[in-house]
């Protein structure tokens, strides 16, 4: 057997059922007949919209703007009118500013003109990139031209693409390395460019060798003059994905806790952000569209579909062909990491990595129980935090005090629920316990 | 809230009921847990605290007014320490069988938080007449609690009320053993805290 | 995985010791483990529904602290014992503590404590010579006083290693009779096989670790062996591992996950601290066999270690960490 | 400083007036208390010996204490006793000193009121003032002849020996054969239930009747002690389950030999008790015997 | 700060010099040809000499006697003398078993070595004093526990073992004090109240000498490490209204100890309280978090847990160490 590389503290197997959609290629979803975009789509402040009620837009115009502290433009992901500006259901079940779009079906299709990225400056790049709102779109969806311009004293040496996707169900990063693994490591060739580092690493889980070859052959075909860009097969483990793991993984090197990965010269990147941060340099198009893996049974068809911003699930649902009628609950994103969500007004952002039907016998509903110590988060735990601790202080109501269990090092991976015998929703309570200790 | 002077009766229900000192107050705890295994054993020790708790009351609301404040202290424990000492005699001499049975808790009274936290609270801010009813109804409480609990650990464990076989057997030893006193008082307070809110309860409605 | 598939497998992994003890001790055994199991259910339906809590009895560990607890009772003794253990098991030291979760002493245990302090004689003395010819209702109908006996450990206790062997055979005869359950003992303590049989199958799935059973067992027979005998270093650690209820304290006992710590260094200690307090009660205390107390006394002790020994961090924040 | 001076003054009186009420309680409740304590061992000793409200003790009956001390006279060990003789009808103390070995090596006339002699204190008081001030002096242990007339009754051994917790105190009550009369177990720290059970009359007074040469090899026996036997030793009146005279004296008879049957669950304190109860039996009668010898050798006018 | 490390420097040495004087203590006097002698299984004494003994005079048993200190008139019957090869240690084994509690007097006559006579010796046979000191210390610290099977300090014990910094806090601070206090109080009572009869005052010179060194405590911890009177001056009038304190000088009262024995008892008494109130805060701040049943939320589910305690406590009845 192959050595892959892993971390060792912590992690679980959960059951992959990657199988449901990994075989889809991605599929462009036609455009729905109205978008709702919303103005924060990421970690940072709200835009604010630059356009009035009733304008008209083109697709691929820029509607929001970020005037204050840390954020990303967002644009119009169809040509279009403005129908409304006002506040919709956020998938966190937060009431968000949203503007809604009634879509043009007449408007002609955007065309972007390739440019030769080479021969321009880092200031020049990196604005392509703040232009097209690119954003990480694996995770929190930190602002990607803050992310690649670390402060000077930071040493950044090595550039990590996360390939991993170890959530169960998701295949949109497998497909994405699949189709179009020249634009994932041209992508990775821009971010070098503008980190001005030569080394690239891009950590794939073991469990998708044809991703592993194709993206391999692509790495070795652009990684002459002195370009380092390498594949590191990881061994199938979740958390693999989680940047702090990740970083282990492949480095070695350990991220401190309320650290960066710039703190030990690491940039991570998802394999889908570099393919944007390639189709925002190269071709000038702005981050308006996603891929997407609808997956679990309680859709009727599963897919892995390319669709525009600000699409709404029941869009999604009907084009699918409908939910099954066992369908337990909606997850958007995964399963480990995801949120439920009640309704399927939600529209779709650009941190949004798959949306999960997922039918009775695959969703446990049934209520929890006592703690039992039996010990199995903490041997489960990647960061070696007590999760039953915080479980137990919470549901004592003294959440104030959980944080000597190292309660922000949390990142929410959840396997400490899913090993918990007692069916615990260890997460819910963390996340909890976050919000009154912050207070 | 007007502090309203109490009459003597309710000095003396107050120590019995509403600051029992066993178990409202949790004060005194050893002997309630170490020797209440039989009635006889709570009446003689509660008597024996009985006895200390008015006297060494009455003899400070006595002469509070020319203890310096500066030796108060050193004083209230000069003064439990000498009616200790005095009942401890006593009892040797009189009743040495029961001064056996209760071994060296006659001698602990001097360390009962509850006489001292009585003279410190009440008996230097009062006159005597109520510094005695005071001392009584806090002494009884404790002879009331310590009965109680004997009472219970006395049937179970033993078949007996006050010496006289009422079961015939003896049902559960575990009750005669010392251990058992932390359970009998953990249970009394439960109740007692029960018969609160209960009564709460009761009068809200 | 869910708890009540772990409490189920537990039950499980026991019933082969009932079963044997059926055909050492008599059917009695039998009935006494149904009413100890029975009560502990009844005792926690009961509680949890004046306490207006949820009743659980199907997640199974009232069924697992009925049968450990009927499992630390000798096998002569009345029916109605295991009742009066059942409540203080369940009601006062599972349920007045917060119910499962927060019982800090093993709840059988307590139980069994709670009975050796209330029947003194029974719980000490109620033994029975194992039945070698299958007639498994030769107690059922009572005559027990007639044919009562002396464990092994009370006999070594008291009358030393020549007394044994004069009474249970040769020392191999022991050694094999003991291991697959000839002893006089508690009723589910006596087979050494049986016990680690239903150890390893939890061991394979994952249900327990090692540590706390092997450092136990280990404790208990090395400092058996440098002071168990008149000579340093000339006691029988074979003899003191298979005897008594050290064999089910190690494996079901001591690893409840309630009840004892969750990091494998702290197991070890916890094990470690285990064998040497039964050991010491075991050698010179007021008692044979000394486990049940060990672990009790070591319980308390899992809180602390629990908090001395949390797992590693991934890398803390400087300063966060004491 | 008039404060310090006032505060002083105030500690003193108030220390003064304290020990002015403990002391008068003392003085007043001591002799109480040795009263009552007396009171108390002489109706242990009475019970023993079979007297009670019922049958009360003889006119004539009298105890007399022997007191055993231990000198270390300059580097030689000693054994002292305290004996009580007659004095031209006085009844008086005389101290007897002997070696190890059982000679007499001198003996002194003690001042001491026979009622003092009760106290620890007093005679140690007497002793000192006719033993040279080197010599080490500890009391060893005392034992109680109960007379009548000029018959002797029985020997009164208060002995004390460890059990399973602590020490257990005992009377033990012997007559001239040293024979076993009673056992009275005075106090104990044992485990209800279990060791406590010595106190028990199916217990104690399995002792009764044990003839010397019996008792030296009497041995503990983990048996179930058997009904009949036990109705026997509780000695209930026949109308409350108890047995008629004739059949408690065959009873008595049949089991008069048998070992003692251990209390269940307490192997350690019956052992204790058994094996206290033939120490303090064999040890004593050494000791008497070589002390007769002594007192006959000297002619002393003993009250016994 | 120099006159701090001073200070500890000091105090370091006072300790050091403290434990010498007991171990010499512990160790018994040197004897001029006799090196040892010890008891030797449950019925042999051993004596080892010097130099090689005569054969002839060491298997004669009329050159020993042997008695227990207090009955020197009876003399122990010896069943069998042997020697070993080299001629330096000799077994005596005698007809029945020792009292090993007891101290014993060995006498020898006239010892006979290489043909010259060495004389006779009386010599004292016990067990290892420091073992005695051991079992003394860990008796009150575990065995007689002072809150868990004699059931004193309560109050105190309750109310200061909510939180685990607090216990551990109080139970320093009171080892200290108790101490302190105690051995103040074993020199007065053997020195004034014993001699001069005055020992019905005992009660007010106890408690006295207790609030003189809490008093002095406060004064001392209070100019020489402030820090650690912040940490634990509040403890301190807590202490006197702990019935322990004043319990160990009445038991040092009862019982014939010396100084080094009177501060082992309250060594252990000390820190028995202070491994108690450990134990418990930890147990209760796990309890803390539970679903106690609301009545018994507090000081009586407190209780309970100090029965369970006690319970599991009697584990160690019957236990003699040494």
């Amino acid at each position: 057997m192959r050595d892959f590389l892993t971390f060792p503290k912590g992690g679980i197997h959960p059951p992959e059922h990657k199988e449901i959609s990994e075989r889809l290629p991605i599929e462009g979803m036609p455009v729905p007949d109205e978008v709702e975009i919303l103005l924060q789509q990421h970690f940072g402040a709200p835009c604010s919209p630059l356009i009035k009620k009733k304008d008209t837009v083109a697709e691929g115009d820029m509607i929001g703007k970020v005037t204050a502290g840390l954020g990303a433009c967002v644009h119009a992901s169809v040509s279009g009118a403005i129908k409304n500006i006002g506040t919709s259901s956020h998938p966190a079940s937060i009431k968000a500013p949203s503007i809604t779009i009634q879509t043009d079906r007449q408007a002609p299709p955007k065309v972007f003109e390739p440019v030769d990225w080479k021969n321009l400056p880092r200031d020049v790049l990196l604005a392509r990139i703040k232009e097209a709102g690119v954003v990480g779109i694996g995770g929190a969806g930190f602002p990607t031209h803050v992310k690649l311009a670390p402060p000077p004293e930071a040493k950044v040496d090595t550039l990590l693409l996360n390939g991993a996707e170890c959530e169960p169900y998701l295949t949109t990063d497998h497909r994405i390395m699949l189709e179009s693994p020249g634009e994932v490591v041209e992508g990775a060739r821009i971010i070098l460019a503008i980190l001005g580092i030569t080394d690239c690493r891009i950590g794939i889980e073991a469990n998708k060798p044809d991703a592993i070859e194709a993206v391999k052959k692509a790495a070795s075909e652009r990684s002459a003059n002195g370009w380092r860009i390498s594949v590191a097969p990881l061994e199938v483990k979740y958390p693999q994905g989680s940047e702090k793991q990740l970083i282990q993984s492949i480095t070695g090197r350990k991220v401190p806790g309320f650290g960066l990965p710039f703190d030990v010269g690491v940039i991570v990147q998802n394999v889908g952000t570099a393919r944007a941060v390639y189709e925002a340099v190269c071709l000038g198009k702005p981050l308006y569209e996603k891929v997407i893996t609808v997956s679990g049974k309680g859709i009727s068809r599963p897919a892995n579909l390319l669709v525009k911003i600000g699409t709404r699930l029941s869009d999604i649902v009907d084009y699918l062909g409908g939910i099954r009628r066992d369908l337990a609950k909606v997850v958007m994103g995964g399963p480990m990491m995801g949120f439920a969500i009640p309704s399927l007004d939600v529209p779709v952002m650009k941190t949004t990595s798959g949306v999960l039907f997922l039918a009775e016998d695959e969703a446990d509903t049934s209520p929890h129980g006592h703690c039992i110590r039996c010990g199995w988060c903490l041997d489960a735990c990647p960061m070696g935090l007590s999760p039953n601790e915080i479980g137990i202080y919470v549901e004592a109501g003294r959440a104030e005090e959980t944080s000597q269990f190292g309660l922000f090092e949390c990142f929410e991976c959840g396997c400490c629920a899913f090993v918990c015998p007692a069916r615990r929703p260890l997460v819910q309570f963390i996340r909890l316990a976050k919000m009154k200790a912050k207070r | 809230m007007k502090a309203r002077k109490k009459t003597n009766s309710e000095l003396f229900f107050n120590g019995i009921l509403n600051e029992n000192p066993i178990f409202r107050l949790a004060l005194s705890m050893c002997p309630a847990v170490g020797i209440s295994t039989t009635v006889m054993n709570g009446v003689l020790l509660g008597t024996a605290v009985l006895f200390v708790q008015v006297f060494s009351s009455c003899t400070i609301a006595a002469i509070k007014n020319y203890i310096h404040p500066r030796i108060r202290i050193p004083t209230y424990t000069l003064t439990i320490a000498t009616w200790v000492t005095v009942i401890d005699l006593m009892l040797a001499a009189y009743v040495p069988e029961a001064y056996k049975e209760m071994g060296i808790f006659v001698k602990l009274i001097v360390a009962f938080a509850i006489i001292t936290m009585r003279l410190e609270t009440f008996a230097c801010r009062n006159p005597v007449g109520a510094s005695f009813w005071d001392g009584i109804g806090m002494g009884l409480g404790f002879t009331f609690g310590m009965m109680a609990l004997g009472l219970v650990r006395e049937l179970l464990g033993m078949g007996t009320i006050l010496g006289y076989d009422v079961l015939g057997f003896r049902p559960l030893l575990f009750f005669v053993l010392p251990a058992a006193g932390f359970f009998c008082v953990g249970l009394m307070m439960a109740i007692f805290n029960y018969m609160e809110i209960v009564y709460n309860r009761r009068k809200k409605v | 995985m869910s708890v009540e598939r772990i409490m189920w497998t537990v039950v499980v992994c026991l019933l082969p010791p009932l079963i044997l003890s059926v055909f050492v001790f008599g059917i009695q055994t039998l009935f006494i483990t149904l009413v100890s199991v029975a009560s502990c259910a009844a005792t926690e339906a009961v509680t949890q529904k004046l306490l207006h809590r949820p009743i659980t009895i199907r997640d199974g560990s009232a069924v697992v602290t009925g049968l450990l607890l009927a499992y630390v009772i000798p096998p002569a003794v009345s029916f109605w014992i295991p009742i009066l253990g059942a409540v203080m098991s369940i009601y006062i030291a599972k349920h007045l503590l917060g119910g499962i979760g927060f019982n800090i002493f093993n709840p059988a245990l307590i139980g069994r404590a709670f009975l050796v302090a209330t029947f003194p004689v029974a719980m000490t003395s109620a033994w029975l010579v194992p039945i070698r010819d299958f007639s498994i209702f030769k107690y059922a109908g009572g005559g027990i006083d007639a044919v009562s006996t002396a464990t092994p450990l009370y006999v070594l206790k008291h009358y030393g290693m020549a007394e044994v062997t004069a009474r249970f055979g040769s020392t191999l005869k022991i050694y094999g009779d003991f291991f697959l359950g000839w002893q006089p003992g508690c009723i589910g303590e006596t087979s050494a096989l049986l016990l680690i049989l239903g150890g390893l199958f939890l061991l394979y799935k994952g249900y327990i670790t090692w540590h706390i059973p092997v450092s136990i067992l280990f404790t208990v027979g090395l400092l058996t062996w440098v002071f168990g005998g008149d000579k340093p270093f000339t006691g029988d650690p074979i003899l003191a591992v298979i005897s008594g209820g050290l064999m089910l304290g190690a494996i079901f006992m001591a690893t409840d996950y309630v009840t004892s710590p969750t990091q494998p260094t702290a197991k070890l200690i916890f094990g470690a601290g285990i064998g040497i307090l039964t050991v010491l009660i075991r050698l010179k205390g007021g008692y044979p066999e000394g486990i049940c107390y060990a672990i009790l006394l070591m319980n308390p002790l899992a809180p602390a270690l629990e908090g001395w020994f949390r797992p590693k961090r991934f890398a803390p924040p400087k300063g966060a960490v004491k | 400083m008039k404060e310090i001076f006032r505060i002083t003054i105030g500690l003193t009186i108030s220390c003064l007036v304290a020990a002015v009420i403990m002391g008068s309680v003392f003085a007043i409740t001591d002799k109480a208390k040795k009263h009552n304590e007396h009171v108390n061992v002489q109706d242990t000793m009475l019970g023993l010996l079979g007297f009670n409200k019922d049958k009360p003790a003889p006119r004539d009956l009298r105890f007399f204490s022997i007191y055993r001390y231990t000198l270390d006279d300059s580097g030689a060990t000693r054994l002292a006793y305290m004996v009580p003789v007659l004095d031209g009808g006085k009844e008086k103390y005389e101290l007897v000193v002997i070696t190890p070995a059982g000679e007499f090596v001198e003996r002194f006339p003690l001042k001491i009121n026979p009622e003092a002699a009760n106290e620890g204190h007093e005679r140690e008081l007497a002793l000192r003032s006719v033993l040279r001030p080197s010599t080490g002096l500890s009391f060893a242990d005392s034992a109680i002849l109960a007379v009548k007339g000029k018959e002797r009754l029985a020997y009164l051994l208060p002995s004390e020996f460890p059990g399973f917790k602590t020490f257990i105190k005992v009377i033990l009550a012997l007559d001239p054969m040293f024979t076993v009369i009673g056992l009275e177990i005075m106090e104990h720290e044992e485990d209800p239930g279990l060791g406590a059970e010595i106190v028990q009359p199916y217990f104690k007074h399995q002792f009764r009747g044990k003839s010397f040469d019996r008792l030296r090899e009497l041995k503990v026996i983990k048996e179930p002690l058997p009904d009949e036997y036990k109705t026997a030793l509780e000695k209930k009146a026949p109308d409350k389950g108890g047995l008629s005279k004739a059949d408690l004296e065959t009873l008595r008879d049949k089991y008069r030999d048998e070992d003692i049957y251990a209390i269940t669950g307490a192997t350690i304190s019956s052992n204790a008790v058994t094996s206290g109860v033939i120490n303090a039996a064999k040890k004593f009668s050494y000791r008497l015997k070589t002390l007769e010898k002594v007192i006959a050798a000297q002619r002393l006018a003993v009250s016994f | 700060m120099l006159t701090v490390a001073t200070a500890r420097r000091n105090a370091l040495y006072c300790v050091a010099a403290f434990f010498m004087l007991s171990l010499v203590l512990g160790c018994g006097k040197e004897y001029r040809f006799i090196k040892a002698a010890s008891f030797k299984g449950p019925r042999g004494i051993s004596i080892t000499f010097a130099g090689p003994v005569d054969e002839k005079w060491a298997k004669d048993q009329a050159n020993y006697s042997i008695n227990e200190k207090t009955d020197p008139d009876i003399y122990l019957r010896i069943a069998a003398i042997s020697l070993r090869p080299d001629r330096l240690s000799v077994t005596i084994t005698l007809e029945e078993d020792i009292n090993q509690k007891a101290t014993h007097t060995l006498a020898i006559k006239g010892i006979v070595s290489e043909g010259r006579n060495m004389g006779s010796a009386i010599v004292d046979v016990k067990k290892f004093y420091l073992g005695y000191l051991l079992s003394i210390l860990m008796g009150a610290m575990i065995i007689n526990n002072f809150v868990f099977t004699k059931y004193l300090g309560l109050c105190v014990f309750f109310g200061t073992s909510q939180k685990k910094s607090t216990a551990i806090g109080m139970g320093i601070t009171f080892t200290i004090v108790m101490v302190a206090s105690a051995m103040m109080s074993w020199f007065l009572y053997q020195f004034v109240l014993k001699p001069f009869r005055l020992d019905f005052l005992q009660i007010v010179v106890f408690i006295g000498l207790v609030s003189l060194s809490v008093q002095a405590v406060d004064t001392i911890l209070r100019k020489v490490n402030p820090v650690l009177f912040k940490a634990f001056g509040v403890y301190l009038v807590l202490v006197i209204a702990n019935c322990i304190i004043i319990a160990v000088p009445l038991i040092l009262a009862d019982n014939e100890y010396n100084a080094i024995e009177s501060l082992m008892l309250a060594l252990g008494a000390g820190l028995g309280f202070l491994i108690a109130l450990f134990l418990m805060s930890s147990v209760r701040e796990r309890i803390e978090l539970a679903d106690v049943p609301p009545t018994f939320k507090g000081l009586p589910i407190a209780f309970i847990l100090g029965g369970l305690f006690a319970l599991s406590f009697m584990g160690f009845s019957g236990m003699s160490l040494f």
